[in-house]
C-alpha cells in the first residue's frame, strides 16, 4: 500500500470553522462539538484542526509542528532545524491515548525564528525562508513531516474521526480566536497522519471537501513556480495556489477567489468595460489556477477565515453570523450544534467568499482594490 | 383426441414462414421448399391465415371445433371429423365447392382452393405426414403448437 | 383516533431515531412530535401511510427521501437533499431547505417558507395523476428545474431585497413539467431551453391556490402574499437532445 | 327403447348422428318416401349438369346406417301417427311403435298458379328422381324456362346453361333472389348471369304453360304458322311448348322448371294432435307438444334467434342442426336449440354469394352499411339492429364470411367499427381485443 | 438535399434461383432493406441500409441470402482509414455526436486472452466434476471482519447476502434499452438458474412482477420507476455510478422509444426524453454516496445489499476503496469493452480502462487496505466465456455480470446498432412490433443453457486444478500464468509469467 504523497487518494469531507472577529480568544470546544455532529460525513481515516492564536506567549516565532515515523527522522530533523532556526523552545505536543487513534508517530513541537545569519546571506524574505526551511523537511527527511508551521497557530491532525483526533491532542487545553476543523472520507487506509486535513503553509491553513479534477494541471503549475506538491492532495495544491497568488503574486483576496473560482465567460461578457478587460486578462493569465470540479474550502490565516465553493456549488457550505462570531460548516445543523439561533444563516452562492477576516486587519490582507465580479 | 394447432398471439411474429411450410408439405415435394415453389404447377394456398393488424398478428387454421359448424353446415357430407385424429378433415371428392362452410365457420379458417373447380380446404394437421405439422415445426419463434385438449379444450 | 407520540432526538443517532420513529408508527401512531432534531439524516426516509410528522430543529440531509404519504412538518431550516425521490406526501418546511430539493420527486408537495439552495426541482418526474409541487416562498439558487420531465415548481419570490430570486442556468434542460416564477427575474437567467408563455385560467387558478395554500400553512394574511404577475416557464420541447447525435 | 325418424334428409341424418352422441346401443328405424339412401338434396343441380354421378351424391358415406344401427325403412309412406298408441302408421299398413318420434319429413315444392303444369316437361326441382328425370330430356340446345328466380331456380338454370340449354328465367319479383338479396346486390347477380347466358324476364308473372298444339289466344297467324313448322319437327306430343305470361308473351320452351319455393310435409300429422302453425310448433328442446315427438328441419317452425320468431327456416344447415339437437334430447340428453338463422352460400358461375340473417330487409329500425364495386361484382351490406350485426350480403368475395355469421350469432356489438366489416380482408385480428378472447373459448 | 458522400457498407446478395418471393425477408427487415417490388413483382433489396444484423440471411426458408462487407474502399492508407473518413463524412453531413451501440470494438488488448489456468499433474489430483462435487455457490455481500459466537451461535445476523448457484449474472439491462421480452427471457432464465438478473435503470414494469424474487434494482440519476415498491421489489439495490461502455457520461432514452409500456415502468408521459445525466445530483462526493447508500438501507431497513456499479477508470482502485468505505456491500466494475445500447463513439472507443487491469487493481487494493472482505466484488465488461469467468475469479472477483454475451444467447447478432430501437432481433428495441421476435420462453431457455454449459465448463476447470469449491479460487492468482505480457502488466495483475 502506497501511502499518501507516492499515490493520489480522493477524499471526501466535512469542514467546519468559527472565528471571533475581535480576535478574542476561545476553547475548542466548539469546534469540536460542530465538526462531530457530522460524523457521517468521514469514514474515520483522517480528522484535524487548526487553531489561531493558541500561543499567546510565543506568537512571535514560528510554531514547528512535526511528525516523526522514527528516532532517526527526528534526529536528522532536529540537526537541520538547529542548523537553520533559532529554536526558543521545543517538546512533545500532549496527547492523550485514545484507543481508536492508533499508530502514532512521534509528535514535536518547535517554537524558532530563522537564524539570522542564514537569513542575512540568502535573498529570501522571512516567510520565503521558513517556506523553504520547512520544504526541505518535508522533501528530503525520510519520515519527517512538518503539520504546520505558522506563528502563534498550530495544525493538530491524525488518522481517525476528528471527535477522536481533538480527544487525543487534548485540544480542550487551547484557546484560540479562529478555529477551524476536518473531517475526511479519504478512499485509502491505513491512512498517512500527514494527509489528514489542514493543510498548512506558513500562516495558512486550509480544509477542504471535494476533489479537485484539475488538480495536474495546477500541481504542474504550482511546480513551475518551485512548490513541491509532496502529498499529492488537493489541499496542498489550494494551499500553494493562495500562497502563490496572495503572499507572491500580491493580489487581492478577491481576486485570488475569482482565479481560483472563476467567473464563466458568459458572466465576463456582461461586465462593465474595464472590469471586463480585467477578468478577462485574469481568466488567460491565471487559468492554470483554475479549479475545476467540486469543492467548498476555509483557508484560515492570521487575517482571519474564508470560506467559498466552487462555482457552480458542487459542494454544500453553509454561513451564519451571530454578534462578533463567524461560523461556516458543511451543514447547518453543525452550527445549529453550538450556535442554536444565529443572527443570520445563509448558503452562499457558488464562487462567492464569505469573509471572517479580523476587524483590525481586514486592511492588510485585502489591501488592494478589489475588482467587482457578479457572483 | 382432439388436436389442433394453438397460436401465441405474443410469440407470433407475422414472418408468413408457416404458410411458406404449410404450402410445402401440401405440395408435391412436401420435404422442399425450393422445389415446392419452383417446380409445382399446382402450388396449393396455404391453410393457415396469417392476421396481421399493426404489432398484432397470429397464424390462424382450423381450430377443429369440438362443435364444428362447418361439418353440421356441409351441404354434401364432405366435411367430417376424424375421430381417430381427433381432427375435421374435408373429403376433396365430395366437395362441390358451395362455400357453406366458409360462411359457417366462425374463424374464418377454410378457404377456397385454386384451380377450376375450387373446393375447400383447411388445416389437415397435415395428416399426410409423420410427426407435428409442418407449420408448427417449422414456426421460428414457437409461436404455434400442436395441442391436444379434451372435451372442454 | 389520534395517537401522538414524542420522541426527543437529542443524543440519538439517526439511525436509532428513525427506527423509533418506524416503531411508533407501527405501534399506531398518527403523529410523531420529534424534538430536539439536528442534523438526523433521512427522517421519514420511505415511509408510507398518512400520519403526521412534526419536527422542531434542523433536519438533516435527503430529510424525507422516498417519503410515501405522510406529512412532515419542520420547524427550522432543512438542509440538503430534501423530498430525494419523494413518491407521495407533503413537507411543509417553517424556514429554508438546503441543495438538490425534491430531487426527481415523483409526487406529493413541498411547501418551503423562505428559500431554497442550488438544483432545486431537478428531475422532478411526473406520470398521470401523479404531479409533483414544489412551492418555494423566497428564492431559489441556480439550476432550479435542471432536467425537469414533469412536476410544478412555484416560485413566490417574497421579501427578495437583491432582486434576482433565481440563479443562473434556470430549467436547462427541462423537458417536462412547468414553473411558475414571480416575475421579477432577468430573463438572461433562463435556460435557452425553457420558454415563457402566457398563464391560462387554470394557471392563474393553480398559483392562486398555491399561494393561499402557503400563506395558510405559514400564517401568513393575504396582503402579504404576492398577487403580481408570474412567468410561466415551459420545455422548448420534450425532446431537448434530439437533435445531438448521429448514428455512426 | 325404440327410436322413430320420418325424414332421410339432414335433419334425420342430424338425429341419427345426435342419438348416436348419447345412446349407442338403442334400434333406430328411419322412414323415408324416397328409395335412395340419404343425399345431399343441393347436389341435384350438379348432379344435372353431370359434375357428380350417383354415387357422389351421398350424404353420408356407404355404411352409415349399418354403422349407427339405424334400420331403413325406404320408399315408405306415412300414413299418420297415432300418439294415443305411440306408433306410426305406414301406407304399408304396418304399425311402426316408437318410444321416441322424430318428424323429420322436411318440405316439398309449392305447386305455383299455373295452368298445365302437367304437361310433359314440366319439373320440380326437389328431389334426386326431379334430375334424374330432366337429365334424360335434356340435350345441348334446347330451351329451358326456370319459375322462380330464387336459389333453385338459379342452381337449376346455372345447370342446364352449363349443359348448353338456352335458359330463361322467370319470376314475379323483378328481381334475382328476392328473398335474399336487395336491389343492389340482385341487380349484380342478374348481370352476372346474363352475362354467362341466362334469360330473365323479372317482374312478369307466368301464367300458364301450354303443350303442343295448343294455341295460345291472341297469337298472331305468323307465329302460329311458325309453331305448325316447328310442330313437324318436333315429333313428341304433348309436351311443353311455350310458357306463358300474363302480358300474353310467351316464350317457346322445351323443358319448365317450377321453382317457386317450399313448404311442410304437414300431411303427415294431420289428426295427430300435434300442434302446427306454418309448421311442426317446437319448443327450445324440439320437442312438439306431445311429448316423446320432436320436429326438425324443414317441417318445423323454429326459433329465428335474427327476426325473433318462430317460423320455418328451410335451409340445410339448420335441419342438421335441428335434428342433432332433437337427437340427443331423444335419446335422453339434454340440448337446447340456441335457434337458427336463414344462411345460404351459394355461387353462379364462379360469383359466390353468402348471405345471413337480415340480409335485405330495409326497416327504419335497422342500420345499413354497404360497399359495393358493381365493375367487379363485390357487394357487402351489413344490416345492424342495435349496433348488433343481423344480417350480411356478400358478393363476389365471401371469404372469411363464417366471422360475420358468428358475430350475428353471438350478438357481438359492432356499433363504432361496423365500416370495418365492409372490408373484404375483415377477419379475427379486427375484433375488439376481448371480443376476440372470448373468441377463442367459443 | 445535397448528396451524401457515404456509401453503403454492406451487400446484399439474393440468388434468384433460390429466392420463392416469399417476401419472409420483406417483413423481417425493419430497416427497409428488402422490399417487393409491384412493378418487377419481385422482391429486391437495396444496400444503402443494411447493418448485417443477419435477420433476413437466418429467416431465409431457401437460404438465398448472404450479406457481406462492401468492398468498396478509399485509397490505401494506413493512418485515414475507412471508419475515419466515414466519420468525417457523416458529422459534416449531421454536425451530430457519433453514436454506436454495444462495447468497444476497437483493437486494444484483451488480458483474459494473455492469461492461462493452471492444472493439476501428479502432486495433487484433478477432480472429476460428473462424478464428485464442484461447489459453485457464491454468496455477495458485506461480510464482517469476524464472527462472534455465542453458546456456539451466531450473536448477530450476517449482513444480507445474495446466494448464486453460479457466479454469473445477468447485468443491467433497462426496459427500454431492451425489449420487455428480453428482460422477462433473462429473468427468467436467472430464476431457473438461481442467480439474479438486473432491471437496469428503467424501473419495473408490471409484467415483471414474477420475477422481482432475483431482481437486483438499480437506482440511478434519472431516479426512473424509483419508489418504495420499487426498492422493496429488489433482491438488492445497485447504484449505477457509471457504466463500462461511457464512464462519465449519461444514459439517454430518446422519447421515440419512450412507447406506452416503458412510460409505465419509467413513471414519465410517453414520448419524452428520459435522461439520466452523468452524474447523480445528490452525489458529488465520496460522502454523497455514503448518504445516498445509506437513505436506501434506511429506507429498506437495512434488510438488503446495497451495491454500487462504477465504470473501470483510471484511478478505479481508490474509488473502490471509498464506496466499500461509503458501506457498498458489493461493488460491480465494468470495464471499457461493457456494452450499452447507446454510447457516444468517442467515449465508448476512448474511455475507460481494461476490466482485467482493473480488477486486479482493486482487489489489490482492498486487500491492502483489509477491507476485501467488507466487499463483494463483481466484475463486468465483455466476459464472453466461461474461461473468462474463472479468470476473473482467479484475479479476485466474487462473481461476474454478463450483458452482450446474455445477448448474443438471446439472439443479438451484435451489429451495433441498438440505439436505433429498430432492432432486428426483437432484443433492443420497444416497438411492439419487433420485441414480439423475441418469444421470452425460448429466450430463457436459451440463456439458462449458456450458462447452465458455462457452469459445467467452469466446474471442469476448477476440478482440472484439484479446487472443488470456488471461493478456493477466488483471488487465487497462482492459479494464473501470463503470457505476452510486459512485466510492468504482470505486475500490475500480480500474475506470474508462463514458465514462472
Amino acid at each position: 500500500m502506497e501511502k499518501e504523497g507516492r499515490v493520489r487518494i480522493p477524499s471526501g469531507c466535512a469542514v467546519a470553522g468559527i472565528v471571533n472577529l475581535q480576535g478574542e480568544v476561545f476553547g475548542a470546544g466548539d469546534i469540536i462539538q460542530s465538526i462531530a455532529c457530522m460524523h457521517d460525513r468521514s469514514n474515520g481515516l483522517g480528522g484535524g484542526f487548526a487553531g489561531y492564536g493558541i500561543y499567546p506567549e510565543l506568537k512571535d516565532y514560528y510554531a514547528l509542528h512535526l511528525f516523526y515515523q522514527s528516532p532517526l527522522a527526528r534526529e536528522q530533523t532536529e540537526a537541520f532545524i538547529n542548523q537553520v532556526f533559532t529554536v526558543k523552545d521545543c517538546g512533545p505536543i500532549p496527547i492523550k491515548k485514545n484507543p481508536r487513534i492508533t499508530d502514532v508517530p512521534g509528535i514535536w513541537r518547535y517554537f524558532a525564528l530563522p537564524d539570522p545569519a542564514r537569513l542575512e546571506e540568502c535573498s529570501d524574505t522571512e516567510e520565503e525562508y521558513v517556506m523553504k526551511c520547512v520544504m526541505q523537511i518535508n522533501r528530503n527527511i525520510p519520515g519527517a513531516f512538518v503539520a504546520s508551521g505558522g506563528k502563534n497557530m498550530g495544525a493538530f491532525k491524525a488518522v481517525g474521526y476528528p471527535e477522536d483526533v481533538a480527544d487525543f491532542y487534548r485540544l480542550e487545553d487551547y484557546r484560540g480566536y479562529l478555529w477551524m476543523a476536518h473531517g475526511r472520507f479519504p478512499t485509502n487506509t491505513p491512512g498517512w497522519w500527514g494527509g489528514a486535513h489542514p493543510f498548512t503553509l506558513l500562516d495558512w491553513a486550509v480544509v477542504h471537501n471535494g476533489e479537485i479534477s484539475s488538480y495536474g494541471a495546477n500541481r504542474r503549475y504550482l511546480e513551475m513556480h518551485g512548490y513541491h506538491c509532496g502529498l499529492q492532495t488537493d489541499t496542498e495544491a489550494i494551499t500553494y495556489l493562495f500562497d502563490l497568488l496572495i503572499r507572491k503574486h500580491r493580489l487581492p483576496v478577491r481576486v485570488a477567489l475569482g482565479i481560483l473560482a472563476a467567473p464563466f465567460w458568459d458572466e465576463i461578457e456582461q461586465m462593465e468595460e474595464s472590469a471586463k478587460r480585467t477578468w478577462k486578462a485574469i481568466r488567460a493569465v491565471y487559468g492554470s489556477a483554475l479549479l475545476n470540479g467540486p469543492f467548498s474550502i476555509i483557508i484560515g490565516s492570521s487575517h482571519g477565515m474564508i470560506a467559498m465553493n466552487d462555482r457552480i456549488k458542487l459542494r454544500p457550505l453553509v454561513a451564519a453570523e451571530e454578534g462578533d462570531y463567524v461560523y461556516v460548516a458543511s451543514e447547518e445543523s453543525a452550527i445549529r450544534a453550538i450556535c442554536p439561533n444565529p443572527e443570520r444563516v445563509w448558503a452562499p452562492r457558488g464562487g462567492e467568499p464569505v469573509f471572517g477576516l479580523l476587524k483590525n486587519k481586514e486592511v492588510s490582507i485585502a489591501d488592494s482594490p478589489v475588482v467587482a465580479r457578479a457572483v | 383426441m382432439r388436436r389442433r394447432v394453438v397460436w401465441k398471439e405474443e410469440a407470433c411474429i407475422g414472418c408468413r414462414l408457416c404458410e411458406v411450410y404449410c404450402v410445402t408439405a401440401h405440395s408435391r415435394y412436401p420435404g422442399d421448399v425450393l422445389k415446392a415453389f419452383k417446380r409445382d404447377p399446382d402450388r396449393p394456398v396455404p391453410r393457415v391465415v396469417l392476421e396481421e393488424k399493426g404489432p398484432v398478428s397470429f397464424a390462424l387454421s382450423c381450430r377443429q371445433c369440438e362443435e364444428p359448424e362447418c361439418v353440421k353446415s356441409c351441404l354434401t357430407g364432405a366435411l367430417g371429423v376424424d375421430p381417430a385424429r381427433g381432427v375435421v378433415v374435408v373429403d376433396e371428392q365430395h366437395c362441390i365447392g358451395c362455400w357453406t362452410c366458409i360462411v359457417a365457420c366462425p374463424w374464418g379458417a377454410i378457404r377456397p382452393s385454386r384451380g377450376e373447380q375450387p373446393v375447400a380446404i383447411k388445416c389437415d394437421l397435415c395428416l399426410g405426414r409423420l410427426g407435428i405439422p409442418a407449420c408448427v415445426g417449422n414456426c421460428p419463434n414457437e409461436a404455434l403448437q400442436l395441442q391436444e385438449c379434451g372435451k372442454e379444450g | 383516533m389520534r395517537v401522538e407520540v414524542k420522541l426527543d432526538a437529542k443524543g440519538k443517532g439517526y439511525r436509532q431515531l428513525n427506527s423509533e420513529v418506524r416503531q411508533a408508527l407501527e405501534a399506531g401512531a398518527t403523529q410523531i412530535l420529534l424534538d430536539g432534531v439536528n442534523g438526523h439524516y433521512y427522517l421519514g426516509a420511505g415511509l408510507r401511510g398518512n400520519q403526521r410528522l412534526v419536527v422542531n430543529g434542523t433536519p438533516g440531509n435527503d430529510t424525507a427521501c422516498y417519503l410515501d404519504g405522510p406529512e412532515m412538518v419542520i420547524y427550522g431550516n432543512a438542509q440538503d437533499g430534501l423530498g430525494n425521490t419523494m413518491n407521495n406526501g407533503r413537507v411543509i418546511v417553517h424556514g429554508g431547505a438546503g441543495d438538490v430539493l425534491g430531487y426527481g420527486m415523483r409526487g406529493g408537495e413541498l411547501f418551503i417558507r423562505d428559500s431554497i439552495g442550488y438544483r432545486g426541482g431537478i428531475h422532478m418526474k411526473e406520470f398521470k395523476e401523479k404531479c409533483p409541487v414544489i412551492v418555494i416562498g423566497k428564492s431559489a439558487g441556480s439550476f432550479l428545474g435542471e432536467y425537469m420531465a414533469g412536476g410544478r415548481i412555484v416560485l413566490l419570490g417574497l421579501d427578495s431585497p437583491e432582486g434576482q430570486i433565481i440563479g443562473r442556468h434556470c430549467g436547462s434542460g427541462m423537458h417536462g413539467g412547468c414553473m411558475y416564477i414571480r416575475d421579477t427575474v432577468d430573463r438572461d437567467l433562463l435556460s435557452p431551453d425553457i420558454m415563457n408563455v402566457p398563464l391560462s385560467k387554470s394557471d392563474e387558478a393553480f398559483i392562486r391556490m398555491c399561494v393561499s395554500r402557503y400563506g395558510e400553512y405559514f400564517g401568513l394574511a393575504v396582503e402579504q402574499l404576492p398577487a403580481g404577475s408570474f412567468l410561466k416557464l415551459v420545455p422548448r420541447g420534450n425532446r431537448p437532445y434530439a437533435r445531438l447525435y448521429a448514428g455512426v | 327403447m325404440q327410436y322413430v325418424i320420418i325424414g332421410n334428409s339432414a335433419a334425420g341424418i342430424g338425429a341419427v348422428e345426435g342419438i348416436r352422441r348419447v345412446d349407442r346401443a338403442n334400434p333406430i328405424i328411419l322412414v323415408a318416401d324416397e328409395p335412395y339412401p340419404t343425399y345431399s338434396r343441393p347436389l341435384i343441380s350438379y348432379y344435372l349438369e353431370g359434375r357428380i354421378e350417383e354415387t357422389g351424391m351421398g350424404y353420408r358415406p356407404p355404411g352409415f346406417y349399418t354403422e349407427n344401427g339405424v334400420t331403413t325403412r325406404l320408399e315408405t309412406k306415412v300414413e299418420r301417427i297415432d300418439t294415443e298408441l305411440g306408433q306410426v302408421v305406414l301406407d304399408t299398413g304396418e304399425l311402426l311403435p316408437y318410444d321416441r318420434l322424430l318428424l323429420a319429413a322436411g318440405s316439398r315444392p309449392v305447386v305455383p298458379p299455373i295452368k298445365g303444369i302437367d304437361t310433359e316437361g314440366v319439373y320440380f326441382f326437389n328431389r334426386f328422381d326431379d334430375v334424374r328425370a330432366l337429365r334424360s330430356q335434356v340435350r345441348h340446345g334446347c330451351r329451358a324456362a326456370v319459375v322462380g328466380a330464387g336459389l333453385t331456380g338459379l342452381k337449376a338454370a346455372e345447370a342446364l346453361a352449363h349443359l348448353g340449354l338456352r335458359v330463361t328465367v322467370a319470376d314475379i319479383s323483378p328481381f334475382v333472389l328476392s328473398t335474399i338479396l336487395d336491389a343492389t346486390g340482385a341487380e349484380i347477380v342478374r348481370g352476372h348471369l346474363e352475362e354467362s347466358g341466362v334469360h330473365f324476364l323479372l317482374g312478369t308473372p307466368a301464367v300458364g304453360v301450354t303443350g303442343i298444339p295448343a294455341a295460345v289466344a291472341g297469337m298472331k297467324d305468323e307465329w302460329k304458322n311458325l309453331k305448325e313448322k316447328y310442330r313437324k319437327v318436333l315429333v313428341r306430343e304433348n309436351r311443353v311448348d311455350s310458357l306463358v305470361f300474363t302480358d300474353g308473351f310467351a316464350v317457346p320452351v322445351d323443358v319448365v322448371i317450377l321453382a317457386t319455393g317450399v313448404r311442410p310435409n304437414l300431411e303427415i300429422v294431420e289428426g295427430s294432435g300435434i300442434a302446427v302453425n306454418q309448421g311442426i310448433l317446437v319448443d327450445e328442446r324440439l320437442q312438439t307438444n306431445i311429448p316423446g315427438i320432436y320436429a326438425a328441419g324443414d317441417i318445423s317452425e323454429g326459433w329465428d334467434l335474427v327476426t325473433r320468431e318462430r317460423r320455418v327456416i328451410a335451409t340445410l344447415p339448420n335441419a342438421y342442426k335441428q335434428g342433432e339437437v332433437a337427437g340427443i334430447n331423444m335419446a335422453g340428453g339434454n340440448a337446447e336449440y340456441p335457434g337458427g338463422m336463414q344462411m345460404n352460400s351459394v355461387n353462379f358461375f364462379g360469383l359466390s354469394i353468402a348471405t345471413a340473417g337480415l340480409s335485405n330487409v330495409d326497416d327504419p329500425a335497422l342500420e345499413v352499411v354497404t360497399r359495393v364495386d358493381s365493375a367487379h361484382r363485390v357487394y357487402r351490406r351489413m344490416t345492424l339492429r342495435d349496433g348488433r350485426l343481423v344480417g350480411f350480403i356478400c358478393i363476389g368475395d365471401v371469404g372469411r364470411a363464417g366471422i360475420l355469421t358468428a358475430l350475428i350469432r353471438n350478438g357481438v356489438p359492432v356499433g363504432g367499427w361496423e365500416e370495418r366489416l365492409l372490408e373484404g380482408d375483415f377477419g379475427i385480428i379486427d375484433l375488439p381485443v376481448e371480443v376476440r378472447r372470448n373468441w377463442q373459448l367459443a | 438535399m445535397a448528396i451524401s458522400m457515404r456509401t453503403a457498407p454492406y451487400r446484399v446478395h439474393r440468388d434468384p434461383d433460390r429466392c420463392i418471393q416469399c417476401q419472409v425477408c420483406v417483413r423481417q427487415c425493419a430497416n427497409g432493406v428488402h422490399r417487393w417490388d409491384d412493378e418487377e413483382a419481385e422482391v429486391v433489396s437495396e444496400d444503402r441500409e443494411c447493418v448485417n444484423c443477419h435477420r433476413c440471411v437466418v429467416y431465409c426458408p431457401t437460404g438465398a441470402l448472404t450479406i457481406s462487407r462492401s468492398p468498396l474502399d478509399y485509397a490505401a492508407n494506413a493512418n485515414w482509414r475507412k471508419p475515419d473518413i466515414d466519420q468525417i463524412y457523416l458529422q459534416s453531413e449531421t454536425g451530430g455526436t457519433l453514436l454506436t451501440g454495444m462495447g468497444n470494438n476497437r483493437p486494444y488488448p484483451v488480458y483474459w486472452d494473455h492469461l492461462l489456468l493452471n492444472a493439476s499433474q501428479v502432486t495433487n489430483p484433478s477432480i472429476d466434476p460428473l462424478r464428485e462435487p464442484v461447489e459453485l455457490k457464491t454468496l455477495l455481500g458485506r461480510k464482517p471482519d469476524s464472527l462472534e459466537l455465542k453458546k456456539g451461535t451466531l450473536a448477530e445476523p450476517v449482513p444480507p447476502q445474495l446466494e448464486l448457484e453460479v457466479p454469473v449474472m445477468f447485468s443491467a439491462m433497462s426496459f427500454g434499452s431492451i425489449s420487455l421480452n428480453a428482460q422477462k427471457a433473462l429473468a427468467r432464465a436467472a430464476i431457473d438458474l438461481g442467480i439474479y438478473w438486473n432491471c437496469g435503470e428503467g424501473g419495473l414494469h408490471p409484467e415483471m412482477d414474477p420475477y422481482t424474487g432475483r431482481v437486483i434494482v438499480q437506482v440511478a440519476s434519472g431516479r426512473f420507476g424509483v419508489n418504495m415498491d420499487y426498492l422493496n421489489a429488489g433482491a438488492a439495490i445497485e447504484i449505477k455510478i457509471g457504466q463500462g461502455a461511457k464512464p462519465g457520461i449519461g444514459g439517454h432514452l430518446p422519447g421515440e422509444k419512450v412507447g406506452p409500456e416503458v412510460s409505465v415502468t419509467r413513471m414519465i408521459p410517453v414520448g419524452s426524453d428520459a435522461i439520466s445525466p452523468a452524474p447523480h445530483h445528490d452525489i458529488y462526493s465520496i460522502e454523497d454516496l455514503r448518504q445516498l447508500i445509506y437513505s436506501l438501507k434506511e429506507a429498506t431497513e437495512y434488510r438488503k445489499p446495497v451495491g454500487v456499479k462504477i465504470a473501470a477508470v483510471h484511478n478505479v482502485a481508490a474509488i473502490a476503496s471509498g464506496s466499500v468505505r461509503a458501506g457498498a456491500d458489493y461493488l460491480a466494475i465494468d470495464g471499457f469493452r461493457g456494452g450499452t445500447g447507446a454510447a457516444p463513439l468517442r467515449i465508448r472507443d476512448n474511455v475507460g480502462i481494461p476490466i482485467e487491469l482493473a480488477l486486479a487493481a482493486v482487489d489489490s487494493r482492498l486487500r491492502a487496505e483489509g477491507i476485501r472482505n467488507q466487499v463483494s466484488l463483481v466484475v463486468a465488461g465483455s466476459i464472453r466465456n466461461s474461461a473468462d469467468v474463472v479468470k476473473a475469479i482467479a484475479l479476485g472477483a466474487d462473481a461476474v455480470y454478463i450483458g452482450t454475451a446474455a445477448l448474443i444467447s438471446l439472439g443479438c447478432h451484435m451489429c451495433q446498432k441498438c440505439y436505433r430501437g429498430k432492432c432486428n432481433w426483437g432484443i433492443a428495441t420497444t416497438d411492439a412490433y419487433l420485441s414480439k421476435r423475441l418469444n421470452p420462453e425460448i429466450g430463457a431457455r436459451r440463456a439458462a443453457n449458456l450458462i447452465q454449459a458455462w457452469k459445467h465448463e467452469i466446474k471442469e476447470m476448477l476440478g482440472g486444478m484439484g479446487i472443488n469449491a470456488i471461493e478456493s479460487l477466488r483471488g487465487n492468482r497462482l492459479a494464473l500464468r501470463g503470457v505476452n505480457l510486459t512485466s510492468r502488466e504482470l505486475d500490475i495483475l500480480q500474475v506470474k509469467a508462463a514458465g514462472e
